[in-house]
């Protein structure tokens, strides 16, 4: 069979880039020496590693390319990036845009607050400033729950997640609404990890998935198989150890999360549902 | 109040300076090749072809309207599609760093022509220079003498907005400390050291800048 | 390109509220403007105050001019909003620091227009200096020569033509604030980038309209300040006096 | 009415002005001339204290000029001044030329302050100017402009720097012209100025200077007659030759 | 030498010549003067191109100079200017400002370039200031060195516009003496300028212009004598006055 698409681009040009985030973590941040790791840069190598066998090039270049929220889509699509392993929700909005690999990861939009609050739930914040950051999903989450409920919370912004974080741990905010891995990623590393907590119910599960072109049948192939093989082998529940319930670095502190019934059903049987399929 | 802890700093080091590398490699790029094109441009602008300057015109306005940030963004999605070749956010940098600046320095430049005494091009012609000498050999050094401390200082402005390549990933001095902040999440003491180092370098720069003016002035 | 085009967003009712994108983009247009209306009062403000006095015969004035200018200019902008916003609290007694951080009402918003305003007054101060020092000598001695005081000098004789001459540099940096002003989304306000952000994320990834839409109304915002600074240009054009540009 | 007692200035290490010493009587017209650079328009300021000295003493009608404890807009509003480029304010039409310092500086009304202005504007021959703007005037309309608005603060003296050196040749007389009316009716008069023919006309005494000292100091007749000084007779005959 | 012929220029609208005919022999030195603003800049600039022309012919040794087929460059080499403000290359010094055209107009070599210079310099007064930049000379002093560059290009006629309106009174001299020396070895000069004591001395004729037009075009000596326009015998009056 002919090879076309990603696979052929990258036969060609000898090198496959892959998009990082800078500070999603644990599935892709920097370390103190500003390498990129992380759960899904994990994940990447491995499908990596199967390019390489497909394609019999041992010495393929692999590239490292940060994108941001705003960027990763269209530099999917341009031809810029050729796997995304960031964290990316998949929805259906966005699968008009790109191919997303079976879920790896499912977060729940949840709330950090400093212990000493006693704030249990978002329903106590009314009247009260609620930070999150611009041009993520848990400002319409938000927004949507304030409309649905009647309160009216303070909404603040960071503009990234250590800004977010910055704005609770400096009093400026007496909750940070976010997914729950990146909360205890940022909970993690600050200076007094005891203080915090996430807390609440889950305002939305999502999926989180390695984002790929769309109309590209081949790669995409290549792509479900390798993760597949990695949750038929069990070898997933490793990767999952590693970065969640072991130190990892900059402070070598463990997250100590655990994995969430969704996640094990989503290894369980392999999909690429987006989040309009997690809606109960 | 906030718990200070500067112990960040020493770690980061490699990488501001790692950062400051690339601003500094993006300032210089920008600054030769926005000069360069930005006379042109210029003498574009000033030439008598209507259709000439009226396009000089044109990019310049339209250029100087737009948000950096909008044009660093489009230009890092764009030239991928529209040339069909895969570029680096640095090299994206570069050129849309340069195209940019052009527009500035144009209009510095074309100020600094103007400022010269309509007498001096007539003198020029009147010895029997054709455009090209007048231009390279009287007007053009003139101008570039009288507007050398406004373009040094665009170029101070220049490297300031270099920090805006953290839009499209690529990792300048500001980005460094940001980054560096977020992994040791000590961002405020990151933000603080950045900038003081902004601060040093931006002063030290335009203090050069005020001693070469007295330097080169043109005694008149 | 594979990219899914669709220029309807705009009417598309955000699912989180109940508005249109259009309507939200208008909403972060008019954020953009109060910002850099605000920002543009004090930058002139602040600016014509320091660039006079860079210029009058007191050296601890003039330091005061050039310090302020110096600090202002030679830090990127959004350094300095980061340290107004985030840094400076921190030295202010408890329960004001507390105020200032929860229930200062349009905290985001008067921060922002503080920091671009101060930011850009140490340019207009340096345009301002610029101006003055192009007026000849004579101008000055010869309203001193009348018996105006200098502080009347600088009122009657000087400022007036001053800001005529530097009403096209000017116009560059006004059209400047507005550009600036999108960084006043890193702390929360809800302007034209702070809109345009949220809506790439809430359309799955509609960039380039989103983009296009938001480059549009920056444009727009420029060249309506063009237009102003133009028109009062004109209007205070001085009868048989050609400004040299 | 103005006396100049042993005056020196430096700027910096240069030194512009050296002992110069000279008095004007009420209704004396003095003209000053010498090389360029001499020292000629650093002198004249000076007088109405544009210019700080570093030795000597400056006296106007008996007010110490360079006394900090003086006040000097007081002062300078009464001592009228000229100066080579007009320096007209050229964002005020000419009537709101001669308008603001009365307004501004005597708190003179509006309507008496135009009132004066037209007088003033009538008597140098530009009545029908005066809603223009100086641009819109020639060099030789705009100094005497000038001179009307130093002549709207009622000074007790003139002082007059180069008033015709940057005019075109045409231009010239019409301005002397009325600074030599103004001579003849008694206005005490000091005049920096290269016009030997206006010096001959009206002066009473003639001041030389070079290199920042006042090297001649005689009667009108005296100094043309037989300048004591090489260099007066050097730059007499260069001035005059053609 | 110089042949204007039926010359008339428009600024947009604005006429500011109107059908100027004249001629300028080999060796002849003719002297334009008339009030501000009455064309003699524009005129003397459309002898070697500098401004276009709408209407008429100008020709210099034969060539016309408004024909699209001229070659303006070679042409204007050999016709020297010297303008009222000098326009000496200020980021050059005096001995470059001398060679440059030389170098890059004719291709010449550095070395014979600067001989000439210097040569001519030495003519001028000013060989010891070869090294210095025109901002540390004198008004007279830039002007004798506009001269010699003028004269380095070996124009076959020299054109003046105003050369000592911008000086010093004492500098007037120094460089009326180069332009009479100038006269007198028989080069062909047409001079803008309100100087009389030099059209009377070395002028063959005087051109005086008034609004655009050639008004009066006579031998020195007639024009002096008795000018037959109203026009030119008031400017007459107005300029020798004092
Ligand atoms: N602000 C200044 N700083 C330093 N030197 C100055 C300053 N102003 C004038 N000078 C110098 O002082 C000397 C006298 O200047 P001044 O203007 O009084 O001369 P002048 O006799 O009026 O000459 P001119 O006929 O050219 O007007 C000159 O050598 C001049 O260079
Ligand atoms: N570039 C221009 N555009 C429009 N009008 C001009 C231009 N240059 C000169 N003029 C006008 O043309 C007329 C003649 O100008 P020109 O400079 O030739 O006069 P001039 O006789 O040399 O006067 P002066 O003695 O003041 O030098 C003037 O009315 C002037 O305003
Ligand atoms: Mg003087
Ligand atoms: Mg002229």
């Amino acid at each position: 069979q002919e090879i076309d698409g990603t696979l052929k681009k990258v036969k060609d040009t000898g090198s496959i880039t892959l998009g990082i985030r800078e500070s999603s973590g644990p599935l892709s941040y920097l370390d103190a020496n500003q390498k990129v790791i992380g759960y899904h840069i994990d994940i990447c190598y491995k499908i990596v590693d199967a390019v390489k066998a497909k394609l019999k090039l041992p010495g393929l270049k692999v590239a490292e390319q940060a994108v941001t929220s705003q960027n990763r889509i269209p530099l999917v699509v341009n031809g810029t990036v050729d796997l995304e392993c960031g964290s990316t929700t998949n929805s259906a909005d966005r699968q008009k845009q790109v191919a997303f690999a079976p879920t790896t990861f499912v977060t729940n939009v949840r709330m950090a607050v400093k212990k000493a609050s006693g704030i249990t739930d978002l329903d106590q914040l009314g009247g009260k400033p609620v930070a999150t950051t611009t041009g993520t999903t848990s400002v319409a989450l938000m927004r949507a729950h304030e409309k649905g409920k009647s309160i009216d919370f303070k909404e603040v912004y960071g503009k990234d997640h250590a800004d977010s974080f910055l704005l609770l741990e400096s009093d400026r905010a007496v909750a940070f609404v976010m997914d729950d891995n990146l909360l205890a990623s940022l909970i993690a590393n600050s200076q007094n990890a005891a203080q915090y907590a996430i807390v609440g119910p889950a305002l939305s599960t999502e999926p989180i998935a390695i984002m790929l072109r769309k109309d590209d049948p081949q790669f995409k192939a290549l792509v479900d198989d390798t993760v597949k093989g990695l949750m038929k082998s069990g070898e997933i529940n490793k990767l999952y150890a590693k970065w969640f319930t072991s130190p990892i670095p900059p402070k070598n502190v463990s997250l100590n999360f655990a994995m969430s019934d969704a996640l094990k059903n989503a290894i369980a049987n392999p999909n690429d549902n987006p989040v309009e399929a997690y809606k109960k | 109040m906030h718990q200070f802890d500067f112990s960040v700093i020493p770690q980061s080091l490699p990488f501001i300076w790692q950062g400051f590398l690339f601003s500094l490699t993006l300032t210089l790029t920008a600054m030769i090749g926005g000069i360069g094109l930005g006379t042109l441009l210029a003498l574009a602008r000033l030439s008598g072809g209507k259709f000439l300057s009226r396009a000089a015109a044109i990019y310049v306005d339209t250029l100087r309207s737009i948000p950096l940030l909008m044009v660093i963004l489009w230009c890092f999605l764009l030239i991928p599609i529209i040339f069909g070749v895969r570029m680096g956010a640095e090299k994206s940098a570069m050129i849309t760093f340069t195209l940019f600046e052009a527009a500035f320095y144009c209009e510095i430049i074309r100020a600094g022509i103007q400022s010269i005494p309509k007498g001096q091009i007539n003198a020029g012609y009147a010895l029997g220079m054709d455009y090209r000498t007048v231009m390279g050999n009287v007007i053009l050094p003139q101008a570039f003498r009288n507007m050398l401390p406004i373009l040094l200082t665009q170029t101070i402005v220049l490297f300031q907005d270099t920090s805006l390549v953290y839009a499209i990933g690529a990792s300048d001095l500001l980005h460094a400390a940001e980054v560096t902040g977020k992994t040791f999440n000590r961002p405020v003491e990151m933000y603080a050291f950045a900038a003081i180092v902004y601060f040093i370098i931006c002063f030290s720069l335009s203090t050069i800048v005020k001693r070469l003016q007295k330097r080169i002035a043109i005694i008149r | 390109m594979n990219y899914h085009w669709n220029w309807g967003i705009f009417l598309q009712q955000v699912s989180s509220s109940d508005e249109t994108f259009l309507q939200w983009m208008l909403i972060g247009l008019g954020w953009t403007v109060a910002v850099s209306l605000t920002a543009w009062v004090i930058a002139l403000v602040m600016g014509s105050i320091m660039g006079t006095l860079r210029t009058v015969p007191d050296r601890r004035l003039v330091l005061i001019g050039t310090a302020w200018v110096e600090t202002f200019r030679n830090v990127p902008i959004l350094v300095q909003l980061f340290v107004w916003f985030f840094v400076l609290p921190e030295f202010l007694p408890q329960d004001l620091a507390m105020w200032v951080k929860q229930d200062m009402p349009f905290k985001e918003f008067l921060t922002a227009s503080i920091a671009l305003g101060l930011f850009t007054s140490a340019r207009v101060a340096e345009q301002v200096r610029a101006g003055i020092q192009s007026l000849s000598r004579g101008q000055r001695n010869a309203g001193l020569a009348l018996g105006f005081t200098l502080p009347q000098t600088f009122r009657y004789v000087i400022l007036p033509m001053a800001f005529r001459i530097i009403i096209p540099p000017l116009t560059s940096e006004f059209m400047n604030t507005f550009k600036n002003s999108s960084v006043a989304f890193a702390i929360g306000v809800w302007d034209l980038t702070f809109v345009s952000r949220q809506m790439v994320e809430e359309t799955g990834g509609q960039v380039i309209e989103t983009l296009a839409a938001a480059t549009l109304l920056y444009f727009i915002c420029a060249m309506a300040a063009n237009r102003l600074m133009r028109f009062i240009e004109s209007r205070t054009r001085v009868p048989g006096l050609i400004i040299a540009h | 009415m103005i006396e100049i007692k042993d005056v020196s200035k430096w700027y910096g290490k240069f030194q512009v002005l050296t002992d110069c010493t000279t008095q004007i009587s009420k209704g004396e017209v003095v003209v000053v001339c010498g090389p360029s650079g001499s020292g000629k328009s650093t002198l004249i300021k000076t007088v109405n204290g544009l210019e700080p000295i570093q030795k000597g003493k400056i006296l106007v009608r008996g007010t110490s000029v360079h006394d900090p404890k003086t006040n000097l807009p007081q002062l300078r509003a009464h001592v009228g001044m000229v100066f080579q480029h007009f320096e007209l304010f050229p964002h005020m039409s000419i009537i709101d030329n001669l308008c603001i310092a009365q307004m501004k500086v005597l708190a003179r009304g509006r309507e008496e302050s135009a009132d004066k202005g037209l007088k003033l504007l009538d008597r140098v021959g530009l009545k029908a100017h005066a809603n223009k703007y100086p641009g819109e005037l020639s060099g030789g309309q705009q100094q005497r402009v000038a001179i009307a608005r130093a002549l709207s603060m009622d000074p007790i003296c003139m002082l007059f720097d180069e008033p015709t050196s940057a005019l075109d040749p045409e231009m010239i007389n019409e301005v002397l012209d009325v600074m030599v009316e103004l001579a003849q009716e008694g206005m005490t008069m000091m005049v920096v100025t290269h016009e030997m023919g206006f010096a001959r006309k009206v002066a009473h005494r003639v001041v030389f200077m070079d290199q920042g000292k006042i090297v001649e100091d005689a009667a009108k007749d005296d100094f043309f007659g037989k300048p004591h000084s090489e260099r007066a007779q050097q730059f007499l005959s260069k001035i005059l030759q053609h």
